[in-house]
């Protein structure tokens, strides 16, 4: 077996009274799409940022494709080629559509405007964020000069998918990213985790919607009380065992190395 | 189980008839305008016309008020001689509210420097440019100095300058020994101190390097700020600071560059007040910081950050400018002066965020 | 060992830089431990008073100190001569004057009326058409500003009307008054101002050197340097200077270093022998003097030239 | 029949270029659960926010049980007994979940101390605020005085929905109110909805959740490109109908009295 | 259609199993801590811990530095006595700060009531009572036009009260015609005006009443903050002001009543300064705003709005206190004064910061 693109052993973070998560393991391996549910609450979110450099956790190691690494602020994960799409998104509010998609990375003109002024070259990121929006099919966004915080919630976590999938070339991390998209939209999300599979760049989904995650996953990574609670393989259990797993309904199967 | 079948086919059930669905961008008709919407819709797209139109607002009201004398083009262009040092040091200090950030240094820094400036060049005799350049870096460490003390030990750029105002302010008095270099020593040792003090006249009016040299960094940063990648990050950081750490940028270096920046616009600016005064005074500029942050103010840069044009605060400077002149020819007393501008300020920025509002 | 204090309005004033420059040698002269103290800008009552209170705590055996605010700061004062220190206000007398046990100071009223009364008379007939621009402190109109500014004004010859209050003359020979927050930048912009208003402006009066200094350059930029008459108040070493090169056409004169040797040579008595310091005879202070400074005498006002000036004058 | 509670004819609200409202009519009736459903940005929050005072619109008349009204801030429509769950929430960081759950109803103590010094019971609220979310599932929850900051977004929505629930009584907007919420959770809020209606109380839902709007609604206002397309009667249609009319897909019904 | 026989059952077919899940509420074993870690557990729970360490931290300092004097009893309650009014403008000021605002007219409201009020009292002669309460009031009005401008009109607080500063401090020097009040005519004719200055001594310490007065205010403005309803909605609207509107917070109402409440407290500061100097100077505390603003800063409220204890404010302005009286005490020159407050303002706050970010 190859190493895991992520491997992550006993990962402790608390934020003074609350333990957010407790001696958690987490592996993401080449190529797939790892789901990971659970509770409200359950620290899904925690392990991912403590994966990507958002916080650092108290205790625990982090490999990355068998490489330890300890990553100071997202930018370094960034660098690597990781994207995030935030729960919380991320964008900048008073920034348009097309000037949140390049944060960090704009085009510049050809030619000497671009080298010696470095003048951005605007008409060509705003032509590459519309397209990229209607890839998602965001038919209903007007204007791609509109200031983020104008947008729908909808709307916005369009952009952030849309963003994180335009740029990533090691893995990418999704934070619930259908949560506040319509059925056409979230449809277009689940294609674009396809394409990007295809692509050979894997994926960790965070997600609630059960028929989405059995439709794509890979494995899924059930989370509970702050750790991993076990893998499964979506093709051996059906939703039921999974919500009763993350639930606590059930007892989850002895670990094993699905 | 009825949901093992479906992975295997496109979704769930209901998502089958999505391929039909409506692919066109959303798009409704315009509307038939009144003038009066339109002229909304304009200042609704370009907030700066917002203190233009104000400013424009007070020149009538005080050609009214101070007469004929108010409209010359002498006068008009005195104003721009006045306002041209608050109007850098304004420059200076919208760039760092547009990153959320207070200056409350700026004009201690520009003080500093034109003493260091005036000390090197008059003083030692060391060749002019050589003191001017050592004045500019050091605007530029002084920038460097609050930047870092609020990025790596992160203290509130309030608190932060106004400790380095007091610092500044003492290594100034100290190196100055509270004294002026005179206007005629200058002369005779470093005139090219005095080199934006020059002025080209025609008709009446007298235009000034110096009043050239605050338009031309109003321009130059305003390209910063609206063409490059550094500008979209310094709004980028204005607006939301973990966001943007999150979305990839360096904050932290990109505001100190940003602080070192305004350091080093403060330093020009010092070397132009040589030009615009005359000597070299320590004590000159004391309230110059409010009156940057005024002139920001004014100029409809948020004070949260994020938001506003650069070339605001230029007018904000110059709506400042205007009602002191203004009320100085209409003969009105010092004190009556002090109230009047009290409420002028609240007049002006009422009447900007009234035209913000219908217009949103 | 003697310990004392000297507390002055700013520590950016030259003027006061100069008088705590001056009381430090004397103290090191006769072996007095000094702290100094001062506002952070002229009318800082409160630092002043926490300045006092810190004397007392520390028993300094005198206080010298330049009231910021002559009323304000009795009760603090009383307080520091009960615990048994010595006060000698500098350059400002307190109200009442005898609040401290003495004064060294100038007559600010008298400097003024000497650059008055020389103006009018370098004028001569002119004075009946003179346009006077008043270049002053700031508005908080402190006692220093309109001693000086009504001085000048009684000096030239016209009635001051309220001697505590600027701008209250409706002699129609004032073009206007305007502030300079004493400095150079203050009174290039105060002159412009008033050229505006009238720019047959002739002759100017401003609170400092500085100020006139700034005032000159704002004449210059109009080409008017050499038509109009600049009078100031202070006899800073720049400021003489730019007497003998024509910039200001006379400066009153005042001795901040003396005032301050003075007050420490009366601490440094009192210490000893428990003796106070007297007044000048038919004056509630001790008058350091004032002296006219010109190279252009007039007829009827003593003065002094550049070059002597240059030889008294404090930095 | 009865007269609506809610009846909203030609809203119209524009921002600049952007058209969010569209001459759109809106009608909810005693009793009933009417779910929106739209696509991202068709304009569903717009409209609720103006029928509960949140934005002005430019255009078009508003009647509560038959009233017009006018309301300039959403205090107005809350005092009515108007409670909205919006998109984003609408809590204050900083405060407490007691804090959020109260506030502008505080409960001040007994006695003396509450008349007269005006003192608030914290314990009473605290006990009020647990036993809410213990109602909803929420068991992650681990402290009732943590700031909602240091909350999972899904305890966040929790907290909202919970607070809308506890102090309605005239209806209940709630904006994609299981959005973030888990598979647990999400049954928990369904189940309140049918609590809340059996109370007698109308409840306005926004969703992008199909199962969920069949499952609770008693009829369905489909939104598109800003205005009203039609409603209907999730018993006489199926959810690709709905879907199929939202997205364009499918000419919608001649607009009834469904 | 395999989905419209759902509805009728309970949800889709995977939630059947919730009924067994689990119910009890998520808790951890406490792990085995530290004595570091509970010292960091216990300042993160107390974040008004950290200025009190300051404060302690500094007053070592300052008595191995200055010595004896330092620590006698008279001089610590000198320093309380030189704090009083700052900490009261410090105390209004926390006020406004928690809701996001910023006020710089605090001290132009104080210093202009206390005109007031001895203009009433001693140069009118009016009833000394009456003299008081129409000051207390105006401060109260003064507060009102402030918050008025700042919800009705929209205007953002620092321009708000920018303007408003100058144009209380013109009333102010208008009033009085820059002349002081001496204290010898405020004792023969308004004797209660001086009230907080009387004190009760023991062991050489020096308790004035206006000192008493200072940590009652305090006292009863944490109350108000933290037991009512009222000072809920305080935090709430520095928090997120639009979530709090949203959330039925009558936010303007709300501020309108802080910043009139701020007005009162400059008020009763201004009376109480009566009794710290002795006479009525229409100069004093021209700083009186910075200094506010400092003590709140470094007392750990932050200037963004919603957070901190409003005691930290009256830790902040003692430790500006003690380094002043210290660094005075120790015989540091003026100049270098300056240069060490601003040094020791950017430490006090670096140190703050960093116990506050090893315990979060
Ligand atoms: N900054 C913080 N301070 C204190 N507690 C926190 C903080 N961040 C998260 N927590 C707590 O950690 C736990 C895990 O939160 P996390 O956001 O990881 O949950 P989640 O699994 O992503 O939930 P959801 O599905 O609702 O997004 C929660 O109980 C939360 O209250
Ligand atoms: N303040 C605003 N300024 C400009 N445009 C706005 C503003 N608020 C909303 N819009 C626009 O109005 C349209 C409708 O937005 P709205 O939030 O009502 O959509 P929605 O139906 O709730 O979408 P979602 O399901 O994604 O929440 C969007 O195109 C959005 O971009
Ligand atoms: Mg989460
Ligand atoms: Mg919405």
């Amino acid at each position: 077996m190859t190493t895991p693109v992520v491997q992550a052993r006993g990962i402790v973070k608390r934020y003074g009274h609350v333990t957010a998560i407790d001696h958690s393991d987490f592996e993401l391996r080449a190529g797939e799409v790892l789901a990971v549910i659970g509770d409200n609450g359950a620290g899904k979110s925690s392990i991912v940022k403590a994966i990507c450099g958002a916080t650092t956790p108290d205790e625990g190691e982090i490999l990355i494709e068998g490489k330890p690494v300890r990553f100071n602020s997202p930018i370094e994960a960034r660098e690597m080629g990781i994207e995030i799409v935030y729960q919380n998104l991320a964008l900048s509010p008073a920034l348009s559509i097309a000037d949140n998609m390049f944060t960090g990375r704009e085009i510049r003109k050809e030619g000497w405007q671009g080298k010696y002024l470095r003048m951005l070259d605007k008409p060509a990121m705003e032509k590459f964020a519309r397209d990229k929006l209607t890839e998602l099919g965001l038919m209903t966004v007007q204007s791609i000069k509109q200031p983020v915080e104008t947008l729908s919630g909808g709307q916005r976590q369009g952009v952030a998918v849309a963003r994180a999938a335009a740029f990533a070339t090691k893995f990418i991390i999704m934070d619930e990213p259908t949560a506040a998209l319509g059925v056409k939209e979230s449809r277009k999300v689940l294609e674009l985790i396809q394409d990007v599979r295809a692509r050979g760049i894997p994926i960790i989904l965070i997600s609630h919607n059960m028929p989405h995650v059995f439709e794509v996953a890979d494995r899924i990574h059930i989370h509970r009380l702050g750790k991993r609670l076990c893998t499964i393989d979506p093709k051996d259990y059906t939703m039921s065992d999974a919500v009763a797993f993350m639930t606590g309904a059930k007892e989850p199967p002895a670990e094993d190395a699905a | 189980m009825s949901e093992s079948a479906t992975p295997t086919q496109k979704g769930q059930d209901f998502e089958q008839v999505l391929d039909q669905s409506d692919a066109k961008v959303a798009a409704f008709e315009v509307k038939h305008h009144t003038v009066l919407q339109r002229i909304q819709h304009v200042l609704h797209n370009n907030p700066t016309l917002v203190p233009v139109i104000v400013l424009v607002l007070s020149l009538f009201a005080f050609g009214l008020i101070a007469g004929g004398k108010f409209f010359s083009p002498f006068n008009l262009s005195l104003i721009m001689q006045q306002v041209s040092i608050i109007g850098m040091l304004a420059a200076a200090q919208s760039l760092i509210i547009i990153t959320a950030g207070i200056d409350l240094s700026v004009a201690a820094i520009m003080v500093l420097m034109s003493v260091i400036m005036g000390n090197l060049g008059v003083n030692l005799g060391l060749p002019t440019p050589i003191a001017i350049a050592v004045g500019l870096i050091g605007g530029a460490a002084a920038g460097m100095m609050n930047g870092l003390l609020i990025t790596k030990i992160k203290l509130p750029p309030f608190i932060t300058t106004l400790g380095t105002w007091s610092i500044f302010f003492a290594l100034n008095l100290w190196l100055s020994g509270a004294q002026s270099i005179r206007s005629q020593d200058i002369d005779e040792k470093a005139p090219l101190l005095k080199f934006f003090g020059n002025a080209v006249s025609f008709g009446g009016a007298r235009i000034t390097f110096g009043v050239v040299l605050m338009v031309a960094i109003f321009g130059v940063l305003w390209y910063m700020l609206n063409k490059t990648a550094w500008g979209r990050h310094v709004y980028a950081i204005g607006d939301d600071k973990d966001a943007a750490e999150m979305s990839g940028i360096r904050t932290d270096r990109t505001l100190v560059t940003v602080y070192m920046l305004a350091g080093l616009v403060c330093a020009i600016a010092g070397w132009a007040s040589v030009g615009r005064v005359g000597s070299i005074s320590p004590q000159s500029f004391y309230e110059g910081n409010l009156q940057s942050i005024t002139a920001v103010v004014i100029g409809g840069i948020s004070l949260f950050g994020g938001r506003g044009s650069i070339m605001g605060a230029l007018f904000g400077a110059l709506i400042v400018g205007v009602f002191q002149s203004g009320l100085r020819l209409a003969g009105v007393d010092v004190l009556w002066q002090v109230f009047a501008i009290g409420w002028l300020i609240i007049i002006a920025v009422a009447i900007d965020q009234w035209i913000r509002r219908v217009s949103a | 060992e003697t310990s004392a204090c000297l507390i002055t309005k700013t520590d950016t004033n030259p003027f006061f830089v100069k008088m705590k420059e001056g009381a430090t040698e004397a103290a090191a002269a006769n072996g007095i431990e000094l702290s100094t103290f001062a506002g952070k800008i002229d009318g800082d009552v409160e630092t002043q008073v926490a300045a006092v209170e810190t004397c007392i705590a520390s028993g300094a055996k005198g206080i010298l100190i330049t009231p910021t605010d002559s009323r304000a700061l009795v009760p603090v004062i009383t307080q520091a001569r009960e615990a048994g220190a010595l006060v000698i206000a500098l350059d400002t007398p307190f109200e009442p004057a005898d609040t401290a046990d003495a004064t060294f100071a100038t007559d600010n009223f008298k400097a003024g009326v000497l650059i008055g009364q020389w103006a009018n008379a370098k004028m001569g007939a002119d004075a009946a058409n003179a346009k006077i621009a008043l270049l002053d402190l700031n508005a908080s109109e402190i006692s220093v500003d309109y001693l000086r500014n009504n001085g000048f004004l009684q000096g030239f010859g016209i009635d001051i009307k309220d001697p505590t209050d600027i701008g209250d003359e409706d002699d129609p020979r004032i073009v206007g008054n305007d502030v300079t927050n004493g400095n150079e930048e203050g009174g290039r912009t105060a002159m412009e101002n008033l050229l505006q208003k009238d720019p047959g402006v002739n002759l100017v009066y401003t609170i400092n050197e500085p100020a006139a200094a700034g005032a000159y350059e704002a004449l210059k930029s109009v080409g008017r340097e050499k038509d109009v008459l600049i009078v100031s108040v202070d006899g800073g070493c720049p400021g003489v200077q730019n007497i003998a090169e024509g910039v200001i056409g006379a400066t009153s004169m005042q001795f901040p270093l003396l005032m301050a040797s003075k007050g420490i040579e009366a601490i440094k008595m009192w210490a000893d022998s428990g003796s106070k310091p007297e007044n000048t005879p038919g004056l509630d202070f001790f008058n350091t003097g004032v002296e006219l400074i010109t190279d252009e005498p007039a007829d009827g006002v003593p003065s002094l030239t550049s070059a002597e000036g240059l030889k008294k004058c404090w930095g």
